[in-house]
Order: structure tokens, then sequence, then C-alpha cells
């Protein structure tokens, strides 16, 4: 039982670092992003490309796998996301789909259809127990890895400049240009952070979650759930949403196998019946 | 006329063709209608066949009983809506005599109604729900049933000291069909059987493994869709299950030749039955494996190929058999009892069920060289599909 | 200008918006026409015929009222099964099985728009998104009622009317589809144009005068949601009567997303921008298929980004000249 | 004389602010009342608690003895509350005859119709008609609302809400951004409204209150400083402490 919480506890980290920098990027622009799913399939697939064909190290992997997300965050932004900041929520929705739509097709033309899979070093693989709990190896690096970028993230959110003008945009982006915060630079950065996170998310996520073309779209909704539940003006927020999603996962099929995914879209649908407004709302007056 | 519908056509023999008989070219070409998952998340299986199907016309040359094969291949991409339409099109508009693919049990059971209204006979060469064959007196099968493939894992387990087995399965018609298959025969023997079922669409199997690591049975048998096989394994080892003493057994989707490679060495020792495995010993298949490779570089022939390749050879039969005559009715008929040498090994359809009869080999995942293999070690000779059997 | 004068202008006014153009004559004209020229793309039609009401349906919240979804398919889905169920299990009739779809759907919209009428646009996005996923998974999960992943299937349908057998070449199946499109068509051409289709309207440009004038929005919204989703029930149920065969995939995302890719390739709020779109889309598709069968996906995604990059007002200015050449034409013929 | 509009100690907070504070007000019918106050002294605020765009924190609205408190805002149009808004509300894609048509079919009851066609409706096509007519926007009725100049889509303003056939009309800075040209013509609009119908105006120009008000009431800080004749109100040293010296000096 115990094992199964240390589970849930290691799916929902690796839910946190994909989808946090979504909720930031929603929060700032208030842009919908359905593409986020693309940025962390991109990581997972440079990482598994870095090891297969450039034999690198799993480690030397993870930072690739930022690296090329957060780049190709940056060109994307300024090319293409920048005009839809200004359109109807529904037009970014059909403008991220469209991206979703060509990623998913064009990995499976680069990289086939087929499911990728990632060499564990020797360390990282099988697991060990402690007073009874079966602990794996590779999840308890997963939960050390996202933790540690999540007290950090926390600590850049809250204690830098950067997060402080960050939160001031997020806030209320007209407010914080007129106050001489350059809001256009600190989304190009914040969407680079958050594509990049979505990348090592992605990397990191390939044991536990798979990784095929079809990934986007596959779990487009469990990052919109921690959005959605989450909020987006913190990175406690999207963090316990994401917690919570992932032991809800991993809990009720355990408890529940017959009712599979069914129980993380009810708690979805519950929490909007609860909060309908509170979603998305940074308790303006 | 389809001009709007350009058609992917696989026909490779078209030098052949003009070496053939001018009978052959005087006739009308035979079309097969294939109808196949290109894209989406069965798109391996549909890459599979086709490649198997270009092979066979490579191989074996594109006339048959006198009359020349024409393929035309369409893209279902695992949608059951697709293939309905798509096989009424090609039933309708391209004038098909035989319909043929079909990579999952729905978009065979889709397909029914129209090989029934049509006359036009079903050539299954992947979907491996047992029923299927009952859905149309049209439909043949050159792929396997899952009982066919489970059930001999039930008495191999059963023999060799398995008593308690926890199933894993996925939540659609075929894993339905290994779990009650294996489970009714298993507890027959006198073993206990622990089940659950995994939605289709699911990305971690660590809730699921939890269970069978809490219930300490002797063997875990399980059945998922091939592509999904290799995530299993692997949790099935970080879990620890492996090193617990739980035997990994089933029928073999989860160590699909095809992806066996990307599974890794999380696969060794995984017992499994089933009726192809790319090591098969004989010199057919050697011989089918190695040009196999030769037209499609890096990907390994799995038994979806092996159920393509059969499937072109039974039409191939048929024709012979009705000298050219490719009407839907006789062609059926000729189908019933055809009989040949496959790369698996001897095969025959089945005259009542139209399902096919075959050896079920029982196979350990091991080294070869380098490569990664499931060989085999005991074969269980003519096994007809079970389910059946029993009516 | 005498009152009752200005009377008959503000009469003459109110009737124009419901007139018949002779262009409207036209597509329909060849829209069963088209059962005679095309005998063999009947099937093809067919779908066109079931997508079209689809995106009317979609068209009726989203243009009409200015309700977003990604979740539609909920609709869609609900009709087929209910219709494939009762196929199954009650009678064979069509029209029956037409009338549990679009009332099974109906009574679902009815339920989920407490749900969706609060809220944000994204809100919006996220309930409906969710209210499908959870019918997928429900359909998923009982698959002793649905068939599961396997598919409803043993559906057998009785001859519509008790006169005309669905056929192999779709021949019942495309005029069937098409009197129901139709049909349903006309009614929702007079709501549009009822008291009710101009609170409508007026909800849409702006809820808080709407209210201010006396508009009960919510109960408004809930009764076109409710309308649309039947609207939906009624294509799905046609789709289930006409391929005789209900798979999960009819609750899928994707039919959701497409659907929307439709009315923004038609344009939203006028009616025709589905059935427009619905013929655009289902050509686009079967054309980018046949080329590149593999990844049709990707043409349709890059589709989308260029549409909404900028491209709609050059796709809706080609439609609008199309038609407004049609439309001249039309006219001129008419006198 | 009972009052049209009452309100009984209403109150409306939002976090730690009071926007209106224990208001007692009282609406006599037929009035030509007047409500004024400084910028932020919760006039709209109140108007819009009055007719239901805001939920009253507590306290009582009553029209025509009747509570209302908890009606929403289609509810008290329905028994004859309508408003303009102070910042233009139109339906921008309409033009002036469909926008008032709707008002009037909403009024009629014709709305949740849907098989109804407006033009065979004649009583609502007379009525559409007169209210065209009476506040001449006859001329433009077939032209889109959004395309039209910012005087003439202020007389829709109030075309709408007076298509509603209000008992009360609350009319929220009718002139606000009106060019002086058109300025006369629309206060001349206000002053032909029927005598029956019982008018508040929350207005800053105290030009027009003076010209067209019967009776004044000053609002500041959310609380009802003082309430009587204009000539009463010019003369109050509160009042004109609170509001008309600064504006005297502005």
């Amino acid at each position: 039982m115990l094992t199964i919480l240390f589970d849930g506890i290691a799916y929902g980290m690796v839910l946190f670092v994909l989808g946090c920098g979504l909720s930031v990027t929603m929060g700032l622009m208030n842009f919908v992003n359905l593409a986020h799913g693309a940025f962390a399939m991109l990581g997972g697939y440079v990482a598994v490309l870095a090891m297969q064909r450039l034999g690198l190290p799993f480690l030397a992997s993870l930072p690739l796998a930022f690296l090329a997300a957060a780049l190709v965050g940056i060109v994307l932004e300024r090319l293409v996301y920048r005009p839809m900041y200004a359109k109807s929520h529904l037009d970014q929705v059909m403008f991220s789909i469209g991206l979703v739509f060509m990623a998913v097709a064009g990995t499976d033309w680069l990289m086939g259809s087929t499911q990728q899979f990632i060499r564990l070093p020797a360390w990282l693989q099988g697991r060990f127990e402690i007073a009874g709990i079966g602990i794996g190896r590779y999840r308890l690096f997963v939960i050390a890895i996202c933790g540690l970028l999540a007290i950090s993230l926390h600590w850049g959110f809250t204690r830098t400049r950067f997060g402080s003008r960050l939160r001031a945009a997020v806030d209320d982006a007209r407010v914080a240009r007129g106050l001489g915060i350059p809001v256009n630079r600190l989304f190009a950065v914040t969407f680079a952070l958050g594509s990049g996170l979505a990348g090592l998310g992605g990397a990191l996520g390939i044991e536990l979650m798979g990784l095929d073309p079809t990934f986007p779209l596959k779990f487009m909704i469990y990052f919109l759930i921690v959005v959605t539940v989450g909020g987006t003006s913190s990175i406690t927020g999207p963090f316990f949403a994401a917690m919570l999603l992932g032991l809800a996962d991993v809990l009720g099929k355990y408890l529940v196998p017959q009712l599979g995914a069914f129980i993380i879209y009810a708690l979805m649908v519950m929490l909007l019946i609860i909060r309908p407004h509170g979603l998305f709302a940074r308790g303006r007056a | 006329m389809t001009h709007r519908r350009m058609v992917l056509t696989g026909i490779l023999g078209v030098a052949l063709a003009a070496s053939a008989d001018g009978a052959a070219l005087a006739q009308e070409a035979v079309k097969i209608g294939l109808v196949l998952p290109m894209t989406g998340p069965f798109a391996s299986t549909g890459r599979q066949i086709d490649a198997a199907v270009k092979l066979f016309l490579a191989r074996e040359g594109a006339v048959h009983g006198g009359r020349k094969l024409e393929v035309i291949l369409k893209d279902d991409a695992g949608n059951a809506d697709a293939t309905r339409r798509l096989a009424q099109e090609l039933v309708v508009n391209d004038k098909v005599s035989v319909l043929a693919g079909f990579g999952l049990t729905p978009l065979a059971m889709a397909t029914a109604q129209i090989a029934t209204q049509a006359k036009v006979p079903e050539v299954v060469m992947a979907a491996a729900t047992a029923s299927i064959t009952e859905a149309s007196p049209y439909i043949v099968r050159t792929s396997f049933t899952l009982p066919q493939a489970s059930e001999p894992m039930a008495d191999w387990a059963w023999a060799n000291g398995i008593k308690k087995v926890f199933t894993v399965v996925t939540d659609y018609g075929p894993g339905i069909d290994a779990e009650t298959s294996f489970a009714g025969k298993f507890k027959a023997a006198g073993g206990s059987v622990e089940s659950v079922r995994v939605p289709l669409r699911n990305p971690d199997f660590a809730p699921f493994l939890q269970r069978v690591s809490e219930a300490k049975p002797d063997a875990l048998f399980v059945f998922v869709p091939s592509g999904v096989g290799a995530q299993f394994m692997k949790q099935f080892v970080e879990r620890g299950l492996d090193k617990a003493g739980i035997k990994l057994i089933g029928p073999g989707d989860v160590v699909d030749d095809d992806i066996l490679e990307g599974i890794g060495e999380v696969a060794l020792g995984a017992i499994t039955t089933h009726h192809y495995s790319a090591a098969h010993d004989s010199p057919a298949n050697k011989a089918f494996v190695a040009d196999f490779q030769k037209a499609n570089p890096g990907m390994r022939p799995n038994f979806m190929a092996v159920g393509g390749y059969d499937g072109m050879r039974l039409v191939a039969e048929a024709l012979k058999a009705t000298k050219g005559d490719a009407s839907g009715e006789k062609l059926i008929a000729a189908m019933k009892g055809a009989s040949w040498e496959s790369p698996r090994g001897p095969v025959r359809i089945d005259p009542e069920t139209r399902d096919i009869i075959q050896n079920v080999y029982v196979r350990k995942t091991q080294k070869v060289g380098s490569e990664l293999h499931n060989v085999e070690f005991a074969t269980i000779p003519n096994v007809k599909d079970p389910v059946k059997a029993r009516k | 200008m005498s009152a009752a004068a200005f009377e008959a202008r503000v009469r003459e006014a109110l009737r124009a918006g419901r007139r018949w153009y002779p262009a409207e004559f036209l597509f329909w004209l060849a829209a069963f026409a088209a059962f005679l020229l095309l005998p063999g793309q009947l099937l093809l039609l067919n779908e066109v015929a079931i997508l079209a009401l689809f995106a009317l349906s979609l068209d009726l919240v989203l243009g009409y009222a200015g309700i977003v979804s990604l979740g539609h398919a909920a609709f869609l889905g609900m009709g087929a099964y209910a219709a494939g169920l009762l196929a199954r299990h009650v009678t064979a009739d069509p029209l029956a099985g037409l009338a549990c779809g679009m009332a099974a759907a109906g009574l679902l919209g009815l339920a989920t728009s407490p749900l969706v009428l609060r809220g944000s646009d994204l809100t919006r996005l996220m309930v409906t998104l969710g209210v499908a996923l959870i019918l997928y998974e429900l359909a998923n999960s009982f698959a002793s009622v649905t068939g599961g992943a396997d598919g409803l299937q043993g559906i057998m349908m009785a001859p519509v009317l008790g006169l005309f057998d669905f056929d192999l070449f779709g021949r019942t199946a495309y005029l069937y589809s098409l009197s129901v499109l139709f049909l349903l068509f006309l009614v929702a051409r007079r709501v549009v144009g009822s008291p009710f289709g101009l609170s409508l309207r007026a909800i849409r440009d702006n809820p808080l005068r709407a209210s201010a004038s006396g508009v009960p929005n919510g109960r408004r919204l809930a009764a076109v949601y409710a309308l649309a989703a039947a609207y939906a029930g009624a294509a799905g149920a046609l789709l289930a009567q006409t391929t005789q065969f209900v798979s999960l995939d009819v609750l899928d995302f994707h039919r959701s997303a497409d659907l929307m890719l439709v009315l923004i390739i038609g344009g939203a709020g006028y009616l025709y921008g589905g059935l427009v779109g619905a013929i655009a889309f289902k050509l686009l598709q079967d054309g980018i298929a046949s080329l590149t069968p593999q990844y049709w996906m990707f043409w349709i995604g890059l589709f989308l980004v260029l549409f909404v990059l900028g491209g709609r007002e050059v796709i809706h200015g080609a439609v609008r000249a199309v038609v407004g050449r049609v439309a001249r034409f039309g006219r001129g013929a008419a006198r | 004389m009972s009052a049209a509009l009452q309100t009984f100690g209403l109150c409306k907070s939002f976090g730690g602010i009071t926007a209106t504070d224990h208001v007692d007000f009282a609406l006599a019918k037929g009035a030509r009342h007047a409500l004024i106050g400084p910028n932020g002294a919760g006039k709209t605020t109140f108007v819009n608690q009055l007719t239901g765009m805001l939920r009253p924190s507590s306290g009582r609205i009553e029209l025509m003895g009747e509570d209302i408190t908890a009606l929403p805002p289609e509810a008290r149009v329905k028994r004859g509350l309508a408003r303009t808004f102070q910042i233009n509300q139109l339906f921008a894609t309409m033009t002036p005859l469909e926008m008032i048509a709707l008002v009037t079919s909403e009024r009629l009851g014709r709305g949740r119709s849907p098989f109804r066609t407006l033009d065979r409706d004649a009583t609502l096509v007379a009525e559409t008609a007169e209210i065209l007519t009476r506040f001449k926007l006859d001329d433009i009725m077939n032209r889109p609302i959004a395309t039209l100049p910012y005087g003439r889509r202020r007389q829709i303003e109030i075309a709408a809400a007076f298509a509603a056939r209000p008992s009360v009309l609350l009319l929220d800075e009718p002139a606000a951004g009106v060019p002086e040209a058109e300025r006369r013509e629309l206060m001349a609009t206000v002053a032909a409204l029927p005598e029956d119908v019982s008018v508040l105006l929350i207005e800053h120009d105290m030009d027009l209150v003076f010209r067209f008000a019967n009776r004044i009431t000053v609002l500041v800080n959310g609380r009802v400083l003082a309430e009587g004749t204009p000539e009463a109100m010019a003369r109050d040293p509160a009042v004109r402490a609170a509001y008309l010296g600064e504006a005297a000096h502005v």
C-alpha cells in the first residue's frame, strides 16, 4: 500500500515537471497552449536519440532534453506563438491543436510509430526495501530530481527579482508593463523555461509513461488538469495538483482497476463543479 | 471511377507480370482490398503486414491461378468506422474480390456485414479474438486466436509446477479472450487464478503490478497489445517481480519480435506460447526472415507479418484451386481446408470454422548471438481454436 | 410617412432575415442531385451529410450562442450508442432510433448544461472536454452494455419507413441522412429566425445587456445547448444506423477537434458554415489522405495553424466570393 | 404616495471596502430623481444592486412594494425596472431594429418560442415601430449598430431600455461622452419620457441635473449624505463642501 503511495508521488512529480511550465505561460499570457505536450515529447525523443545514436549516458541526455525543448520553445514563441496572444481562446485552442497534430504526424514520420525505449544505467534499475516498502530506484531518482526542481522553482518564483517580476506580470500584465517590466521578454524566457521543463519531464517520464508519437494527445488532459486544479499564480498550486492527480490516478487504478482512467476525469469535473470560477482565477476583486 | 482517391497500389510484381502467360494478361486482375492501420497507435501492425504482402508478391509473383493479383492498400488508422467505409468503397467502387488486413478485432467485426452482404471473402491477417470468424460466413483467418495461444500456456504452466497465477490483460476483446481461456483451462486443471484488466489506454502499469506483487503468485500471465509490451516488461522487472520468483508467462504478444530489441534484457526468461517466432527453426522461415529483412532494413518480421504473408498465400492457393474464378462463393469454398507450409510451420484452414489450425510453440526469450529471440523449445501440433472446437 | 406604412417597412425588414435566397435553393438542389450525379461517391457523401449535421449542431451553440465546446463528441457518441442499443435490443426501425438518439443526447445536454454555462471560455473548454472524456471512459468501462473497445456489434437496421433497405452502395443511407439533415436544417433555420434565436444572438453579443433587456440568459443557453446536443445526437444516430456499427471512436477527442476545424473552415454563425465546412473538410481529408495516407494528420495540423495565423480571411474571402457569384447567378436565373 | 422603488439598509462590501453603506432610498412614482455624488461615491454599484447585476451584502430592495432583492436582472425587467449603462452596452452585430425588436419580444414573452416568427407578430411589429419612431431611429434602423455614430448609439441605449416599457427607468449618465451639440437632443428625449415612468438619473453634469430633476440624492462614500429638492441641495453646506464645492473648483 505504501509502495503505491510512493509510486503515486513519483508519477505526480513527473506530471508536475511536465505541467508547471504550462501553468505559468497560461497565467502570464492567458494563453491556452494545448501543444505543451509536444515539447515534452520532443524532450523525450531527444533523450532517446542522444542515448541510442550518440551513445550518451542517461544523465547526460537529460539536460540535452531540457535544452532542446527550451530552444525550440524560444524559436516557436518568437515565430508563431506571439501573434496568437491577442486572439481569442478558441483560436488559440485551434492553433495549438494544429501544432499537436503536426508534432504527432511529424514524429511518426521521422521516428516511426513504435514505442521508444531507453536503457537505464544499472544503478537506477531495480528496487530495494525499507521497512517493508518497496522502493524503485528509478522512481526515487525521479522524486529527488523533481523535488529539487520544485523547490528551486518555488524559491526562484518567490525570492528572486525575476520571480517577483514574473509574479507581478502574471497578476496584471498591463500594470507590470507600466512599471517598466519587460513583459514580452519575461514571457519568452518563461516560455523557454516551461518548454524546457516539459522536455525534461518527457525524458524522465519515458520509463513511467512510455513515449510514442501520440504522447501529446494522450497526456494533454493530464497537463490541463494540473493547470486547472492548481491555478496559475504559484508553483505550489500546480505542485499539489500534480501530486493529487498522480496519487488519485495510481490509487484509483490500484483499488478499483475496472474504473481505470475514469477516476481522474470525474475528479476534475467535480473540482470544476465545486469551484467553477476558481479556475484560472487569481482572486480578482 | 475513383480518380478522387488515388490509391497506393502495392504491386511489386510488375516486371514479373510481363513474363506471365498470355491468359493472365487477357484476364482482368483480381483486386485485393487491403485495409490496415498505417497510422495511429497500431501503425506497426499495418506496416508489418504491408511489408509482408509486398514481400509475397515479390517472392511468389503476382500471377496465381492464371490471374494477376492487384493489391489496393487503404489506411483506416485503427478506426473501425473508417475500416467499414473503406471496405465498402473497395467493394462498391473498386470491385475487389477479396478484403484483407484488419489489424484489430473491432475493425474486422465492423466489416463482417459487408463481407456477408457483398459475398466477398474477408481474410483476417491480424485480429485475434476467437469470435471473429463467426461474424460472417465469408471470414477466413490466417493469424491466430488468443484462446489458441493461451490454452497451451495453461497446460504448460500446470505441468511445470505453477499453481497460482495472476492474470493481467488489456480490457478489450482479445485480452478478455486470453484471460478467460487461460483461466478456464488452468482452473480446470486445479490451479488458482486472480485477474485484473487494464484499460486499453493506460500509461502506467505500476498500480496493477503492485497488486500482483502483493498477491505473490507463482506466475504472472499477461496479454497486452504488442506495442505496449515493452513498458510492461520494464515495470515488471523494476518492481522486482522477477527476483521475487514470479514467472512471466502468456501468449507471445508481450514479447513481440518487432519490439523485442527495444524491450531489452528485461524480457529474458519470459515463457510464452505463440504460433510464430522469427527464430523458428526451419529453412522456409530462415529464407522468409532473410528476404523480409533485406526488403525492410531494420525491421524484424513478427507474427503480424506472417499472418499477412499467409493471407496472401491463402488467396493465391484459392485462386489456383478455382482456376482463376474469383467469385466470392467459389473462393471461400476453395479456402476452406486449404493447407500449405508457412514460415511458421504447417497450417491448414479449418473447413468448419474457417479459422486456422496450426502448431503452437512454447518459447523462452533468450539471447541468440547479440540479439534477443523467442526460442521455441516445445511444440503442440495442430491446435484448433479451442473455443469453437468445444461448440 | 404614415405609421402604418412604417410598420410595413419594419415588418419587411424583420422578414428579410428569414427569406430564402436563390443560392440556397441551388445548394439543396445540388445536394439532392449529387445522388444521381455521383453514384460512386454515396458513401463519402453520406459521411459528409452526417458531419454537416454534426457541424450544424456546433454552429447552433458556438455561432449563435457563443458557447465554445471541445467535447461535442459526447453528444455524437450518446446519440450513436442510444440508437445502436435501441436497434439491438428493442426495435430496428431507423426513425425510432433517430428519435431515441436525439432524446438521449438532448437530455445529456440538458443535464450537463449547468456545468457548461458557468465560468469563462477556458472553463467551458475544459468542462466540455472533461464531460466527453468521462463519457468515453464510461463507454469503455461498461463493456457489457457498449461492447467497450470492441465496439457495439451486430446492429441490424430495418428499412427506412419500412420501404427502403440499407444497401451496400449507400443509396438509402445518403438519401436518409440528407433528408434528416435537410429537415433539421429547416427547423434550425426557423429557430434561428425566431424571437428565441434573436435572444441567443443578443446573449452572444452582450450578455449583460441581454439580461438587462429581460432575457433569462441561463435558461436560453441551456435550451439551445440541449437542442444542439439533440442535433449532434441525430448525427450520431445516423452514423450508427448507416454504418450499422458503433465504436468508442465516436466519443474520441479527435471528433470534437475535427468538428471545430469544420466550423472554422466554413465560418460560424450562418448555418451554412457547418455545411460548407463539412464538404470542404471531407474533401480536404480525403484528398490529403490519398496523397499521403500516412501523414494526413500533419497537413490537417498545418492547415489549422496557417488558418489561425491569417489564412482565415483569405479562405472566407474566397468562400464569400464564390457564394456571391453563385447567388448572383441564381438570382439571374430566377428572373 | 408609495414609492416606485425603495431600498432598506442596503449594504455592499468588496473585501474590506464598503461601497454601499446602509442606504435607505425611495424613488417616488412619477419622480424625476437625480442621484449625484463624486467619483467613487458608489453610484454605479448602487444601480447595479437595484437592477440585480450585483447582489447586496445585506438589506432589501422593493419595486412597487414587492421584494425583488433576490431576483435576477431579467425578472426585474419583467416587473418594470429597466436601465441604461454608463458605457454603451449594445448588440454590436444587430441593427437598431433588431435590438428594439428583441427587447419588445422579451417584454411580450415571445423569447422562449423557437418557432414563432418576428414579422408575423402584429403586436411586436407595432410596438417596435412605435419605439423606433419615438426615438427617431427610423432612418438608421437597418444599419449595423457598430457602424453608427456615438450619439445615435447613446439614443439606442435609452430606446432599448424604454422598449421594455418600464415603470422605473434608471439612466446611468446618459449624456456621458456625448458631444455638446448632440447633448441637447439627447436630454430632450429624456425630458420627453412619459410622466408615468419614474426616472432615476445618475449624472455628473450639474447643469443637466438641475434642469431635469425635481429631487436630488447625494451619495458620498456609499452613504446618503443628503436628499431634497434641487434648491435645498444647492444651499446645503454639507453637500457644497462634499461635492458641489469641489465641482465648482474644477
